[in-house]
């Protein structure tokens, strides 16, 4: 058990606990916004994704990097997209025209 | 002193910081905004990062690849809002997909001088990332009625399913202790992908959404196992606040369903349909036409409307914008009553009104709404079913029975409008159409509603 | 910069979040023995104490430990115990009799 | 493959886990205890698992050291509610104290070979540690009256203050650049504990509240430092949670009392309290006698005690259970109304009362009371002063103007126990006083009330 590892699960419990407390308080009108705006986050997988397709060792690696890069990317555009979408919708005072 | 791999590593710490303040920031709509905008931020950042690594010899692939990624992302982008949760499982997928292929490069890479402890973490990380994967892509089939919605069962099901996940532990089990054998990596990515299928295959349409959660968690754990595996912390943070985000919508899903986990994904619940949808015909209701209602909800002080399902899949949210309008200029005082899940995702109805430019301080929790029914003349439920059914009060046989629901029936008039008598997702016959306050408007949200705001003479569209 | 200090700077980032999530949330009914409980929780510099004391190197690092392990040990039993006499007066229910 | 060092960090994980959930649980009093247990095993499992290191050679010592500790927080742990400002600045004393002395040991042990990152943290570690040292005694000497309780400020203070820590800082500097020079290392210890002394002795004692929670953040901060040059995680998260906390309590404070942070630490506030106290006297206020003021709460059906830090000087809280006895036994509805700075220091009130054993549903914060107060009778002050000021709402030249405070003067009748006209903490006169429905009780709260008790007939003490 490499003693990196622990620290990491330090950092992994802790992550943990700022998720609980700070989802738990996103209010329920935004629960839509949320799912995408953690979909986009989840994203950040790229960067992984995006040293294998760079490393350039073999075909193989990098073949299944560049799928990666884009599979991923493809997520951060669209999910932040999207959420910037939905909460562009959501007006407090009484709005002009119907869109 | 200062090495490059210390500088990346403070831009990814900026990077997390960021992401949790992002999150943070969804708590309210004024601030959220400024949450996406954090996101976006750190997300730059970290990716700016990466390309400081000393180790990318070639940018070429990289930037054809986020060319690529930017192509299919704009399409997934501008999604209508109704075709949100097949997105989100979609995306889900693509996530599980770049995980499990990046896992099995790192494989192949190091294989046969992989350190045990971190072959396990890593065939953690492939398993959860490709059962995800189809997992996803199946839910997200079903809810765009690409693949049949019912649940599809057969004897012995969970046995299958399970052994298969036995096999595929045992699989990694035996990577670990020879990490040589690269023979058999194939087999641990291939037999959670069927798994992944199978698993929800069983699961009715409407349950995609908690479904959806649940492989919400599962992608962001298999991205955090991947950041042990890389020992990146930054890949450990996004993968737990993703994890954790998941595993509470599916919590509160559950909890105002009261179904649990494991009844979710072997229950198979779809199939209670048909048989409540048969006893509802008997019994007598009285039905109204849009220009009677019209009058009734000219004449209110106070009118609660109720959305569901039904308005998302009518498609009746600008319609009901319009009503909304024609009735505050007469001086009524509309409000909107959101339940929990109503629709088939959590926010369903909050982003389909504010999309029609309802103001969202219109629109109240159910804790907020249920005391105000009783000073409510007229409650409007449109295309909403299960959420308003009582029985969830009464009947202790009821399936549903214990739910928090809205209490519509307090009412001093009920309106539903609903093409038939069918019931809703939970397939139980709803007794508040029997009430003799209760009257039945039969016909499609989008159309009924419109009727009704011809007859108020408040079109304008 | 050992690459450690990134890593516990990660931790120590995290704790923070974690610390005003939670924090921000304890009740101002408890406002006070909260101030006691992270007294007591404080004390775990003793951790740190006990080893300066026992690894016995120089006289004076031996001595130093020993006055840090007895400062800091003090708070956590001194910690515990009122935190304790505190919430043990916290009562709901329309109590017996007087104290 | 596991190492013993794995073991001890793995336990220090349980540890921090448990010591967030042990602040988690503090958010209401139902979960309270479990907290406490929680933080008492994460502290006994850290303590276990460090004895578990290898590095020790002589347990003897320890022990000693340990007993010698118990022996010492025993008392600690039994002092009077009141003292408890004065305990909590003690104990961070000791906290610092700790930190400092390791710090010192660390440096000797390790010096000339410091790297020079770990020293400029070593550096912070022992600045902060010394000045959270002697600053904390100054505080408790305060607060405990050892010390004279008044501001002593003279020309030129802060600059003095100021280079005294930019000197301290040279020196850090210096150390860090050659760690050899042993013999500085006293300095950069003694410059800290002087500036510690005078960085409190111009801070008046009833600011003191506010300063101990900075210096609580302090000594969070020390430890956290420590943990960065131990690379102890426990430690990093402990100083950080203990930091925060800190932080948050002074920000708390500061608000309700509208100061700022530099006018805490600069202000001398404390000097205004002759002026406000002699405008006082002049005009004309109506008295009563215990004998009348029994008879009118007697009369009334709903009463709201609003205690303040007279009640706690006075240690009259258990007399006023006794008042809320009598009281109820007569059917009167009593609440209590607690302002968020009332006493001396976070949540002063909640605990006096509650060592009367008055139930702590009684006890309403002033948001949730605010609205009450039309409603009721009798509003009975015991020794709050500020608190209840109608000033901080309407005399924009007011030092307190802007602060929330309790609307007593809505009540139909005000009724305030206090031993003369003089101001409270802000040094301030109060017009409520002047108010036609007030009446002063003059006299100390504990005699007061008492008198108010036996003419209630309700006296069981
Ligand atoms: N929100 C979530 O996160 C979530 C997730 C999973 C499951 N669910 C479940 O979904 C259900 C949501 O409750 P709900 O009341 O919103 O919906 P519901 O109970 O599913 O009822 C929807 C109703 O809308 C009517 N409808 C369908 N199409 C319509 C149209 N075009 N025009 C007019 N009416 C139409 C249907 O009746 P007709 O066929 O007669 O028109 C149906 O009775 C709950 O049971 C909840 O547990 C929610
Ligand atoms: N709670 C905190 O965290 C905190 C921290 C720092 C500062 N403060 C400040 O402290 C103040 C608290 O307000 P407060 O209304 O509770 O107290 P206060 O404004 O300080 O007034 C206390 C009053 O009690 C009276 N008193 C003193 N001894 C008494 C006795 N033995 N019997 C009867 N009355 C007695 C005094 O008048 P007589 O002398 O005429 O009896 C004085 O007017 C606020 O200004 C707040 O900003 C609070």
């Amino acid at each position: 058990m490499p003693s990196d590892f622990i620290s990491n699960l330090f950092v992994f419990i802790l992550a943990g606990f700022v998720g609980f407390e700070v989802i738990k308080r996103v209010s329920p009108l935004l629960h839509t916004p949320l799912m995408s705006l953690t979909n986009a986050l989840d994203a950040i997988v790229v960067v992984a994704a995006i040293i294998i397709a760079g490393r350039h060792e073999t075909t193989l690696s990098t073949v299944l990097g560049v799928i990666a890069v884009a599979a991923s990317f493809s997520n951060m555009v669209g999910g932040f997209l999207i959420t910037d979408r939905m909460l562009r919708m959501f007006k407090s005072s009484r709005p002009g025209k119907a869109s | 002193m200062i090495s490059s791999e210390n500088i990346i590593e403070a831009i990814y710490l900026v990077a997390s910081a960021l992401f949790i303040l992002s999150l943070k920031w969804m708590n309210s709509p004024a601030t959220a905004r400024r949450g996406i905008l954090a996101g976006e931020t750190g997300m730059v950042l970290a990716i700016a990062g990466t390309l400081l690594n000393r180790g990318i010899v070639d940018y070429k692939w990289i930037a054809i690849a986020l060319v690529l990624g930017t192509l299919i992302g704009i399409p997934l982008g501008r999604v209508q809002m109704t075709a949100v949760p097949q997105r989100t499982a979609l995306s889900h997928a693509f996530g599980a997909l770049c995980v499990t292929l990046v896992g099995t490069a790192e494989f192949y890479l190091r294989s046969p001088d992989v350190p045990r402890f971190m072959m396990g973490v890593l065939a953690m990380e492939v398993i959860l990332g490709s059962l995800t994967f189809t997992g996803s892509l199946m839910a997200a089939g079903k809810l765009q009625e690409i693949l049949p919605q019912r649940p599809m069962t057969y004897k012995g099901q969970n046995l299958v399913n399970l052994s298969l996940l036995a096999i595929s532990v045992f699989v990694a089990a035996y990577l670990v202790v020879n990490p040589g054998a690269r023979g058999l990596f194939p087999l641990m990515i291939g037999i959670p992908l069927a798994f992944g299928v199978l698993m929800v295959v069983p699961i009715g349409g409407a349950d995609m959404p908690t479904v959806i959660s649940l492989l919400n968690s599962y992608a962001g754990l298999s991205a955090a196992a991947m950041g042990f595996v890389l020992d990146s912390k930054l890949l450990i943070i996004a993968g737990a606040l993703d994890g954790s985000s998941g595993f509470i919508l599916s919590v509160i899903m559950s909890k105002a369903m009261n179904r649990s986990f494991t009844n979710v994904l072997f229950g198979a619940f779809g199939q209670v349909q048909p048989s409540g949808g048969a006893a509802a015909e008997e019994r007598p209701v009285r039905s109204a036409t849009a220009e009677e209602a019209a009058g009734i909800l000219a004449a209110a002080a106070k009118v609660v409307i109720v959305p569901g399902y039904g308005m998302a899949v009518a498609q009746a949210q600008h319609k009901v914008r319009e009503l909304y309008d024609a009735l505050t200029r007469r001086g009524v005082d509309v409000k909107f009553a959101i339940h929990p899940v109503a629709g088939r995702m959590p926010g369903h109805m909050n982003v389909l009104l504010a999309e029609a430019d309802i103001p969202y301080d219109r629109l109240l929790d159910m804790d907020e709404i249920n005391s105000d029914f009783p000073q409510t003349d007229v409650a409007l439920i449109i295309g909403a079913n299960d959420v308003t059914n009582p029985a969830a009060r009464s009947d202790r046989s009821s399936p549903i029975y214990g739910i928090p629901i809205l209490d519509v029936d307090k009412a001093r008039t009920v309106m539903v409008i609903k093409r038939s008598m069918s019931p809703g997702f939970a397939g139980i016959d709803n007794p508040l159409y029997y009430l003799d306050k209760t009257l039945m408007l039969f016909g499609d949200a989008k159309a009924f509603v419109g009727n009704i705001v011809r007859e108020l003479g408040g079109a304008h569209a």
